[in-house]
């Protein structure tokens, strides 16, 4: 019997990875619970594309200030020490490599860390960007936080992506339900499994070549 | 005495004529100019490009604009929101053109223009279908993609204080792209919670130099308005 | 007999033809003068390039604050409404078109508005060029202020620079002991002299065409 | 917690080796990092690239510097001034390299480098000799160079009041060059008047929010010194 990680087990394990003094860009969606799991005696400084650094927790309801929101448009508040700036900035700290991780939902990542998750692709359907391709080539680490099956059980690990691309080889991590992954030049690793799975499985499931990850000279250069 | 301060939105508007670009500020609801963008539908003009980071939400503000059908062309890098139906279906119906661009494009194109230079190889969107048919180029040993300055003829942002001098200060995340717009447009209109009277601003932490801003307007802010 | 403007009167005289509401640049050196000319009541807005805008004038004798300086490195002061930036602003401003006016000295300006006023290109000098080229193509006009002749008599207003180029076209008014002149894509035409002096007399002077001013229409496009 | 304090000048100094870029901020006397610029020299490392908008004047700061043969490049706008003789003779000796940049490009090429841009088209020194051998472009009608960032390893830059995530503000035109070289270096040293305690500033007015800055070292002002 497999035990898969829920949302929180996959949040925690993210937020395991980030080290103190981390600058740290948690996208919208799934990324955000990160925040929940980041000890709060470390100084992790978690920046916003929409202008703010030092972002802290949600304010109790009918405290919300609504010039004080994140990139999920959801009321937020300041850390004493963060600051604020404009847009301009913002996108300079992504993409001049000043974050030092973003984390980021995605459709598909490829196993040479090619990320697939702004647009489907789908004809009729519209499609919005934001800051996703930005952060994506610009943090100097993106981990990829994701369930790692679709509903129909595709594996959303890929050897190559068939979604319209966010970036190239700009992954270097993959936090799912059922494995961590380590993605990069040299190809998709495994760093840990949930219990019950073992790497046959997981390379039936996802159907692309996996090696045990043998230490941080694998992942992303 | 210089004093760019204007009395009434209608008179903020002066001169915006059909076929205008027209910036305005904003992300989600902070600074996002409302009470400029309804007396802009109010001046009854059209084929508008608007750039802006969303595409409205809602009925208010720029889904307002897009709903009176002023707007011809879209450059935004978030059109798609729960409640854009307005954007939707002015789209779905080839009613609205849409530029979709990367949100940090966006901005470093505007600071592009607001600055002078005359293009830019940005390092997002390269190998994707966002930098199709753009000139690219490897640059010590990073891919990065041509991107143009964005300039427009008007821009709309919201600030928190100003003064006659144009000089702006602005209020937490409501700053976005208010610093940047005012940059890159020939006539940057600010609307603000407050006018204060010049010197009141300390220079060392104005925002924007009134030397980017051509008119103020004051518009109490709405949570005022609905206690006065 | 020739009534040769002095710096003073050249300074009041560029002064009249800054209108209220303007924001102008003042090179170091000769153009400076121009703003012990600019009427009090008048907002004009003075930026320099070291950071600041609404520059005021020097302050009293042992009153200097040496963190408030000018492009030149003197002292000023700050008027009520002035703000500080840096300097990626502070040439934002500059080459983004938002300087109405600049006032710089030259070694030459032709006709057609080209100027040279940084380096004399002779052996041995070492070049500085400091912000003259950026004043010079970024703002909307640009004025010079010069004496018409060097100490040896040749016109600094020439057909064709032989000095290394600040920028091309860039001059729209030249400002001069002995005539105010228009210059650009027409060529150079005379919008006033000195009391005593001839178009004639100018044009032995100069050695270049110059026509009576006809009015903006034969300014700067 | 982080504390991105050090208490020395020397400690401050910690990993520049030889042959590193260093950008220096400061425009005249107003914002010139003098204590770090000591602390470098004491450091006795050379071959230095420098980037600092002039090349020093009379006998201190980058005019100490030069005078101690440590920089073998400087790129900068503005080195022949009435007291530059250590450059001077430097330069006419043939010990040190200059590539001079129109300061408007230098602070470009600075920003261009702190925000990620792979290469800018910039409109100034365009038909001149300082654009030789680069690559230009009529776009719109105007004529612009291509201009490539400018990275260093190491930026000393001096500011008013810093805290211990190296949040900064500036005082006046002090502020002149170190914005954008903290935005540019891979490890900006910040020297402050004053360390205050986090929180103290308010995070409306910070001009360098802390991801630019690695670290910050409080040096009393020199007038304040002389008095003491």
């Amino acid at each position: 019997m497999i035990n898969r990680f829920n949302r929180d087990q996959m949040a925690a394990r993210v937020a395991s990875d980030i080290p103190e003094g981390a600058y740290v860009n948690l996208g919208i969606g799934l990324p955000t619970m990160v925040a929940n799991f980041l000890p709060q005696e470390r100084d992790i400084f978690l920046q916003s594309e929409n202008g703010l650094l030092g972002m802290g927790p949600q304010p109790p309801a009918g405290e919300e200030d609504w010039e004080l929101i994140n990139a999920g448009k959801q009321a937020v508040t300041l850390r004493q020490g963060g600051s604020y700036f404009h847009h301009g900035d913002s996108f300079a700290m992504m993409r001049g490599g000043h974050i030092d991780i973003c984390v980021l939902g995605a459709f598909q990542v490829s196993i040479r860390g090619d990320l697939a998750n702004w647009h489907t692709g789908e004809a009729g359907t519209i499609p919005a960007v934001g800051g996703a391709m930005d952060l994506a080539v610009g943090a100097k680490q993106t981990f990829v936080m994701m369930e790692l099956l679709t509903k129909q059980g595709d594996s959303k690990l890929v050897e190559t992506c068939t979604y319209p691309l966010t970036g190239l080889s700009c992954v270097s991590r993959i936090y799912t339900d059922l494995a961590v992954f380590s993605v990069g030049s040299t190809g998709a690793s495994v760093i840990e499994m949930v219990d019950g799975l073992s790497l046959d499985n997981l390379r039936k499931l996802t159907g692309v070549p996996l090696s045990e990850f043998r230490g941080e000279a694998e992942s992303r250069q | 005495m210089i004093d760019k301060s204007v009395t009434s939105l209608e008179a903020a508007m002066g001169g915006i004529a059909n076929g205008a670009s027209v910036m305005i500020g904003g992300f989600g609801t902070a600074g996002m100019p409302d009470e400029l963008i309804d007396a802009l539908i109010a001046r009854n003009i059209g084929d508008l490009t608007i750039i802006s980071n969303n595409a409205g939400n809602g009925e208010t503000g720029v889904a307002a604009l897009i709903k009176a059908g002023r707007v011809r062309k879209i450059v935004c890098s978030f059109p798609r929101q729960a409640d854009s139906h307005h954007f939707d279906a002015a789209y779905r119906a080839g009613r609205i053109e849409l530029e979709l661009v990367p949100q940090g494009n966006l901005a470093a194109r505007i600071h592009a223009a607001g600055a002078g230079l005359g293009a830019i190889f940005t390092p997002t969107g390269f190998g994707t279908t966002l930098a199709q048919g753009k000139e690219t180029r490897r640059i010590d040993g990073k891919d990065y993609v041509l991107e143009l300055p964005i300039h427009a003829d008007y821009a709309l942002i919201k600030a928190h204080k100003g003064d006659r001098w144009g000089n702006l200060i602005y209020r937490k995340t409501a700053r976005n792209f208010g610093p940047i717009m005012a940059m890159a447009a020939k006539t940057t209109i600010a609307q603000v919670a407050e006018i204060v009277p010049l010197g009141d601003l300390d220079p060392e932490v104005i925002v924007t130099p009134g030397i980017f801003v051509q008119r103020v307007v004051e518009v109490a802010p709405a949570y005022l308005a609905a206690t006065a």
